[in-house]
């Protein structure tokens, strides 16, 4: 069923009776061209794609849980292109020109508001490298624009611009960046795909990948075996569980990232505004509430679930920026698990077994990535050639050294990035 | 020819609000002694935590394998113990009365329970790396990075207040 | 108003001696110490208190905690206003300001109310089906719209500079929650030893005791928990926490606790809005009662639909009088609240129930009956009942609803613990260790009579404490009713018209149904889609009768249904609280040189740098820039001798007959072979090949040596070493400790250095990097010849105490010689004059020979990074490589962070050759230079390339030459 | 989270900082190869369950290796890592 303001009119006319499920329940068949393992929105972006630019019908995507239930949930909804190395510049660049006919493309209201990101800095040396990193986003054609203090008071006056820490001398403006529902954007790619012909099966869980002569055959799971030519591991947060079920070691360490909400408030932060002497990003979202979160906790884990020393570091931030937030209150707080990788970019490739491809190692970029994700795997799974801006996801970069995107410049530690 | 005037890490202290007060001190030298693997020093170590009589002053468990020789001059341990004049390095204050406990609850995660009279523990005060030393049940004496004196004050007087600012509630 | 509201002689909480004033919406209302904002306004006829999230219903009071859904108003003022505040718990005092939010115009007139008429339109998920066309529209038109009709409260916009606080407490035992069973195990367990914390959100400890006042060992409700709670009070191994609600359940028995320190005093001076507690228990008992939860039905949202339990504890905590009462349950307690509210002299109109129950009372009952609607725009005023005999219109002005009890769990669920379904309850209980170390007792895990409460306290206590090693001491349970509680679960009457569910974000059965027609039939799907239980109240009154509906609806029972996770905090804590102490000058400790007062008396403006301050530059008069005050600074140590604070670099002092050894294997290059006096330049890198870390290290002695490293990397090298140490030569004689603080040090540069040291009385006879003991009027200090600056140079450390005044001396000095201070911007220009990098450069993303350092990578031996060093990607050509850069118009200027391109080609990512990290004006070569990486940067030196700094609008031919600019030979530094 | 400190017991986590497994104490020799050495530095077991890393103790400056569950956050041991050499 198509969505329009029509539709919603005249169904609300007729007791909102008449719509139709977004997505089909399908039962596995026993037998697909292309499974994806993991319904969140990197393997439905893939899963789109497949269909939406290859032409593939005879796709599987199998989700232990339900759509969308890992990170593309679970983050502070901020999408932007603001990367300066080779290989995270156009990849992210492309994303973002993705999201912004993403609406369109699917039918499906993400929300994606371009309402603008400023990330601050508070010392000349900070100035030069953001300089560096603007320079690098008009080079990809993208936009960024140089702030001074007066620049960013002009935007958001009621940061505290008073106080001597950390003191604001500027900031990088993106004004194509901003924020998107995250929920609605894993649901659009899954009633995409979904009418594109792909199954998307839930409460499926993957429990072994049946390799024969090097080459993939399909996956044992819990409602079945399923044969498949071709198979995609997309399952942030479970990569290194799920490869080992391929005999795979990955230069992946999972690691928590919380995330905070506030109850809801009336517009008062209009765009996104990033505090990196503190490690605190924040904006608001449509429904009012403050959407904000910080580092990792640090240490490898798997439990959804943050403690207390990084939420009262996010809040101190909080305080630190922007004191006016003070009498806000934290409604709610969750975790979601990064890959983490070893430069802080992300791998997109082939693996050593024929058939068998991976999607790991997004860090803290994944939700921003979801278009382009899916769209380059599915390039790089339909043809057998890595799409030309995700071609430096090599899996074996940091076995070589060559390509290596160390945004942070903080080396192979996985939680630094 | 020079001559060098010594100065005082803390500028706003002693200080004392409510139940509380603290001071500066100055705990004479202070030597940080790390034996090397095996040696044998001619003086008793202090385990993790121990606070030990030495001469005249105060052989104080500072850290892994570290102790700090307090008010009592350096001895010579060569080919024993790394030795390294700690005196300048930390900055002392001692904090006392009966809202000690309640001012240290303010800053530092340190359970007191396990900082008996006569002991010592490395630990942080708010962002402070500290070294805490219970001389008395309303007596703890801290030390931290003489450059951070000034932010020690600041935090210490913000505690004192808030807790003293409690008693209107009684 | 005049509490025209009030039963007469009823109120354990008020002081009627202790009027209070204050004003909601501009109104001055009358109240008494004790009440809280709802309670006050209840009891001067004020039902109408909110307007709901989405349609802008009219909304009044449901319960009186924290988990009411509707009564949030903004409080204060200016800079003080605070919005979502819960008038259930916001105690009133003089000065207090209420308002109503969430409306254009007043509370009785809301422009928005036009959404309640829009509603079909608004159905869950609408906004994901439209607004997307034409595409520019989404930011300039909805977007704005959308947010301007959501969200509650305002914030003022103002920095909220109350004071906050954050405290630590240690305890065995955590008792969470002062009701019957909460008391009894903290009794029980502190009468045995322990040491015990008793936290309770409410003013005053009882629980249900004060609202429902059960008999409780021949006494009052209220009076044996008076005694109680003093016996408790007398003890010194009890800490009574009042007005502090446990937030959250973190790992290894660490508890967040939010305590409303001075939320109910007029002018807290210096005493805190709030203080966010960390608690860490060896054990804790979760004793938190349970919570009541409405009936769907129609219009069920209206101000005056009241839960039961929130209507017993208004009239017996606040004596508020609620008018005649419908009472709507399914279940025994709202029977017994039906007679106990009877037996207090409340009217009860009407007791309606959907089960068939004996109709001997002493008001009316309506037994297999049910409520299906309800009249009154701006509050309640008919209560449709129907019956077996049709459907009657009850006046009343308050309708109770008692749909049964949820165990309040959530602090058992922080861990990602999933509770499970009691059919018998119709609630979900948690399952035993969900937690480590959290036991639950009472309501809290289904215990509901008063009776199995103090019982069930006496017992979880009792195993709680042998897990502490101690013996509990004998503790009677005292005698309580002891009333069975019957449920017949109903979760929705439907009866058309919207019945809601979730009150706080106006979630209604329609939405949860229409939400698993569209397969958002998970109750993950449901909760997102619909946005139920996404509210301030964190859905504590809907979310199990959502999931319900969402079961029905799907067929899935609730079991299968499963609940959401429920994530902290429990309720919700101010970014103020949380954050106390980050603001201003506390988020990080602030680091002092020795020479700070005396820098910014001679007014230097300050830096930041690894948590230290640091002199920009020192402006004399009629220096109004930095430039000019920079040239001159870097002109006199040129041409005479200029003094700066270099103690912020990291020292290290490392001693051992291995320590030489130890070195050689963190530096690349070796030090085994410095001679005692002598100082090396040395490099780090991390164990993947890239460079760590720069410096210098002196052999003080044989067994002795004192390295530096950056200011910025000072506690990660410590760090690093540390790690090396311990975990590959632990056993070597080698001991390492930062003396960072230990000594206060100054660099004096220039060809003067040397009458400097002189006039001091310093014998300056130590060759180019030698490095000696001096002494200094008595006091023991040291000596380097290094140099940073290109130019003859020293550096001075005296123990730290001296520091101020060897800053004097040297001033003196210098200022003598035609020298003076110098800051940061003029050790920028003549450490980039002569090429010495920063960590600019050595940003984390470049190898040894990058930086031109290649040859300092022993082959001889292994160190840290050498082996990640080789690998193919760090080694081949095509890296870019550190250059000099000058402009090839002199005039020019130069920007750091621009990129470089070849003279013809465009600005693009394919045409990048490098980039520019550091630029300064040079007054000694007249123009500016920078420093830059280059693909093979080494091998194009006299090639002109372009700086293109498009973000500033700028573009500059550039030649690439050495990075050395100034002296290349170094003579200068040797003298 | 609290992690027992071999010298200084129980303590609040905001004192530690972490570093990652603790296959860094197994480093291979200077010429075992680009494959020992990805293995190393980057390549990792992960598991969802048990696992050794290694955290500092920043106020006492010990390093310390550290057996817990990645699940759970149960903290199993914990041992200095200069045990193994000492």
């Amino acid at each position: 069923m198509r969505y329009s303001g029509f539709r919603v009119f005249t169904q609300g006319l007729g007791g909102n009776k008449g719509w139709t499920p977004a997505w089909r329940r399908p039962d596995p068949k026993p037998d697909y061209d292309i499974v994806i393992i993991g319904g969140g929105g990197h393997g439905l972006s893939t899963a789109y794609y497949l269909a939406r630019n290859h032409g593939l019908r005879n796709i599987a995507v199998l989700e232990k849980g339900y759509l969308g239930g890992g990170n593309v949930g679970r983050n502070t909804t901020i999408v932007r292109a603001n990367y300066f190395l080779p290989g995270n510049s156009e990849f992210y660049s492309h994303s973002l020109k993705l999201w912004e006919g993403l609406e369109r493309e699917l039918n499906y209201n993400v929300m994606h508001s371009q309402r603008g990101l400023i990330n601050l800095f508070h010392s000349d040396g900070q100035r030069d490298a953001f300089a560096r990193r603007g320079n690098a986003m008009l080079a990809q054609g993208d936009d960024a624009v140089l702030l001074d203090r007066d620049g960013v008071r002009r935007m958001v006056p009621y940061l505290d611009f008073e106080q001597t820490r950390f003191p604001i001398y500027g900031g990088l403006y993106h004004p194509r960046g901003g924020t998107a529902r995250h929920d609605a954007v894993a649901w659009g790619y899954a009633r995409g795909a979904d009418r594109l012909g792909v199954d998307l099966i839930q409460n499926c869980e993957v429990t072994g990948i049946d390799i024969q002569n090097g080459r993939v055959t399909g996956v044992q799971t819990t409602r079945g075996a399923i044969r498949a030519r071709k198979v995609a591991m997309v399952v942030a947060g479970r990569s290194g569980q799920v490869a080992a079920m391929a005999g795979m070691r990955l230069p992946v360490e999972s690691h928590i990232l919380q995330a905070f909400v506030t109850e809801g408030l009336k517009p008062v932060i209009d765009h996104v505004i990033s505090f990196g002497m503190g490690h605190f990003y924040i904006s608001q979202s449509d429904k009012g509430g403050l959407v904000f979160g910080g580092d990792l906790d640090f240490y490898a884990s798997y439990a959804a679930r943050g403690n207390l020393p990084m939420v009262e570091h996010v809040m101190e931030a909080g305080m630190t920026l922007m004191p006016m937030i003070g009498r806000a209150r934290l409604l709610r707080s969750w975790g979601g698990i990064m890959d983490m990788s070893p430069d802080g970019s992300p791998i997109i490739d082939t693996t050593h077994v024929d058939g068998l491809y991976v999607n790991t190692g997004w860090n803290y970029g994944g939700f921003k990535a979801v278009p382009a994700s899916g769209w380059c795997l599915a390039h790089l799974m339909a043809t057998g050639t890595p799409h030309p801006v995700a071609a430096r996801f090599r899996l074996d970069r940091f076995r070589t050294g060559r390509g290596l995107m160390d945004e942070e410049g903080t080396g192979a530690q996985h939680n630094l990035h | 020819m020079v001559d060098l005037i010594a100065d005082k890490p803390f500028q706003g202290l002693p200080l004392s609000i409510g139940r509380a007060s603290v001071e500066g001190m100055d705990p004479g030298p202070v030597t940080a002694i790390q034996p090397f693997p095996g040696a044998t020093l001619p003086m008793p170590f202090p385990q993790a935590g121990q606070v030990l009589a030495q001469g005249g002053g105060r052989l104080v468990w500072a850290g892994r394998e570290t102790a700090f020789l307090m008010g009592e001059a350096a001895p010579d341990l060569a080919g024993l113990a790394g030795v390294t004049d700690q005196t300048d390095g930390w900055a002392w204050a001692r904090l006392s009365g009966p809202d000690m406990a309640a001012v240290l609850a303010r800053l530092c995660p340190l359970d007191l329970r396990a900082l008996p009279v006569g002991t010592s523990a490395r630990t942080m005060l708010t962002h402070l790396p500290a070294i805490v030393i219970r001389t008395a049940p309303e007596t703890l004496e801290i030390g931290v990075f003489r450059s951070m004196a000034g932010t020690l004050e600041h935090e210490l007087s913000a505690a004192m207040r808030a807790v003293a600012a409690r008693a209107s509630l009684r | 108003m005049t509490q025209t509201h009030r039963i007469p002689g009823k109120g354990l909480l008020i002081d009627r001696a202790r009027p209070v004033r204050f004003t909601f919406d501009g109104v001055e209302v009358q109240g008494f110490h004790g009440d809280t904002l709802a309670s006050a306004l209840l009891a001067n006829g004020q039902r109408m208190i909110a307007r709901s999230f989405k349609y802008h219903r009219p909304r009044g009071v449901m319960t009186a905690g924290s988990e009411d859904p509707s009564a949030l108003v903004e409080v204060l003022e200016g800079s003080q206003q605070t919005p979502n505040v819960r008038a259930t718990t916001q105690e009133i005092h003089e000065g207090l300001t209420a308002r109503s939010q969430n409306r254009i115009g007043s509370l009785r007139h809301d422009l928005l109310a036009v959404n309640d008429w829009l509603a079909p339109f608004f159905s869950a998920g609408f906004y994901y089906k439209t607004f997307m066309w034409p595409r520019a529209f989404w930011e300039r038109l909805y977007e704005p719209a959308i947010r301007r009709a959501a969200g509650l409260g305002s914030l003022s916009g103002h920095h909220d500079v109350a004071v906050y606080e954050k405290a630590w407490a240690h305890c065995d035992l955590l008792v969470i929650g002062a009701g019957p069973a909460g008391l009894m195990a903290a009794l029980t367990a502190a009468r045995a030893g322990a040491e015990v914390i008793l936290a309770d959100e409410d003013v005053r400890m009882g629980g249900r005791l004060l609202s429902d006042q059960p008999a409780v060992g021949g006494l009052s409700g209220p009076d044996w928990a008076a005694r109680t709670v003093a016996e408790l009070a007398a003890m010194p191994n009890v800490r009574l926490m009042t007005r502090t609600t446990v937030t959250g359940a973190y790992d290894d028995g660490t508890f967040g606790a939010l305590e409303r320190v001075g939320l109910h005093v007029p002018a807290p001076g210096d005493l805190p809005r709030e203080c966010f507690w960390r608690i860490v228990a060896r054990r804790a008992i979760l004793a938190a009662g349970a919570l009541e939860r409405p009936i769907a039905h129609p219009d069920n949202d209206r101000p005056g639909v009241m839960l039961a339990s929130g209507l017993v504890s208004h009239v017996a905590k606040w004596g508020v009088n609620p008018g005649r009462v419908v009472i709507f349950s399914n279940n025994d307690s709202g029977l017994a609240t039906a007679r106990h509210l009877t037996a207090q002299g409340i009217e009860i109109a009407a007791y309606v129930d959907p089960r068939a129950i004996p109709v001997t009372e002493d008001f009316p009952v309506y037994a297999q009956a049910t409520v299906t609607g309800t009249r009154g725009r701006h509050g309640l005023r008919d209560v449709a009942v129907t019956h077996a005999g049709g459907t009657s219109m009850i006046p009343a002005r308050t309708l109770a609803l008692a749909g049964g009890w949820n165990p309040t769990l959530h602090l058992t669920c922080h861990m990602n613990g999933r509770p499970v379904w009691e059919e018998s309850l119709a609630a979900f209980v948690p399952k035993p260790g969900m937690v480590p170390g959290l036991s639950v007792a009472g309501a809290a895990r289904g215990r509901f009579s008063t009776a199995a409460c103090l019982a069930d306290g006496v017992e979880v206590a009792g195993e709680v404490l042998r897990d502490l090693s101690l013996r509990p001491k004998k503790t009677p349970v005292p005698e309580a009713e002891d009333a069975p509680y019957a449920i017949a679960p109903l979760w929705a009457v439907d009866a058309g018209g919207r019945a809601w569910l979730d009150f706080a974000n106006d979630v209604t059965t329609k939405d949860v149904r229409l939400a698993a027609q569209e397969g958002y039939a998970s109750v993950e799907h449901m909760k997102r889609y619909t946005t139920q239980g996404m509210a301030p109240d964190q859905g504590k009154s809907s979310n199990v009768a959502a999931l319900a509906v969402l079961a029905e609806a799907t067929g899935q029972g609730i079991p299968a249904t499963g609940t959401t996770t429920y994530r902290p905090p429990f309720v919700p804590v101010s970014i103020g609280a949380l954050g106390a102490g980050g603001r201003a000058e506390g988020f990080a400790p602030q680091r002092l040189l020795t020479s700070d007062a005396k820098s910014r008396a001679m007014g230097a403006p300050m830096i930041e740098a690894g948590l230290w301050y640091r002199p920009s530059y020192f402006p004399r008069a009629g220096e109004n820039d930095w430039r000019t005050a920079c040239d001159r600074e870097v002109a006199q140590v040129r041409e005479a001798v200029g003094t700066c604070d270099v103690s912020t670099l990291g020292k290290i002092d490392v001693q051992g007959r291995d320590a030489a050894r130890f070195l050689d294997f963190v530096y690349t290059n070796t030090m085994s072979t410095l001679k005692p006096g002598r100082v090396r330049y040395g490099l780090m890198l991390r164990e993947d090949g890239f460079v760590m870390d720069d410096g210098t290290c002196a052999r003080l002695a044989e067994d002795h040596f004192l390295v530096t490293t950056t200011t910025a990397a000072a506690g990660l090298v410590m760090r690093h070493m540390d790690f090396v140490h311990q975990a590959f030569c632990a056993d070597w004689d080698v001991r390492l400790i930062s003396v960072t603080e230990a000594w206060a040090q100054f660099a004096l540069a220039g060809p003067k250095s040397r009458a400097v040291l002189a006039s001091l009385g310093i014998r300056a006879d130590l060759p180019f990097m030698g490095c000696t003991h001096i002494d200094l009027g008595g006091v023991r200090a040291r000596l380097f010849r290094i140099s940073f600056s290109g130019e003859e140079g020293y550096e001075i450390a005296v123990p730290t105490r001296y520091g101020a005044s060897l800053f004097e001396a040297l001033l003196s000095a210098v200022h003598a010689e035609g020298g003076c201070a110098y800051g940061m911007e003029a050790l920028n220009v003549l450490r980039i004059e002569k090429g010495f990098i920063t960590h600019a450069e050595i940003h984390g993303r470049v190898t040894a020979d990058d930086v031109g350092l290649g040859r300092m990578v022993s082959a001889k031996k292994d160190c840290i990074g050498k082996a990640a060093a080789h690998r193919p990607g760090l080694t081949e050509p095509g890296r870019e490589q550190l250059v000099g850069l000058m402009p090839v118009n002199q005039g020019e200027t130069l920007s750091a962070g621009a990129h470089l391109y070849n003279e013809r080609d465009l600005a693009t990512r394919e045409n990048n050759q490098g980039y520019v990290t550091s630029v300064a004006p040079s007054p000694t070569l007249g123009c500016w230079l920078g420093l830059g990486f280059v693909k093979d940067g080494r091998s194009r030196m006299g090639q002109v390339i372009r700086l293109d700094d498009g973000l500033r609008g700028h573009k500059v031919l550039v030649e690439i030459c050495d990075p050395v600019f100034f002296d290349p030979e170094g003579g200068r530094m040797r003298g | 989270m609290r992690i027992p400190c071999p010298c200084c017991g129980s303590r609040d986590r905001r004192e530690f900082t972490y570093y990652g497994a603790s296959v860094f104490l197994d480093r291979p020799a200077e010429d075992a190869g680009l494959e020992a050495w990805d293995a190393y530095l980057h390549l990792r077991d992960n598991p969802a369950g048990v696992t050794r890393d290694l955290w500092y103790h920043d106020p006492c400056q010990s390093w310390i290796e550290v057996e817990r569950d990645t699940v759970t956050h149960a903290i199993l041991s914990t041992a200095p890592v200069a045990r193994r050499r000492a």
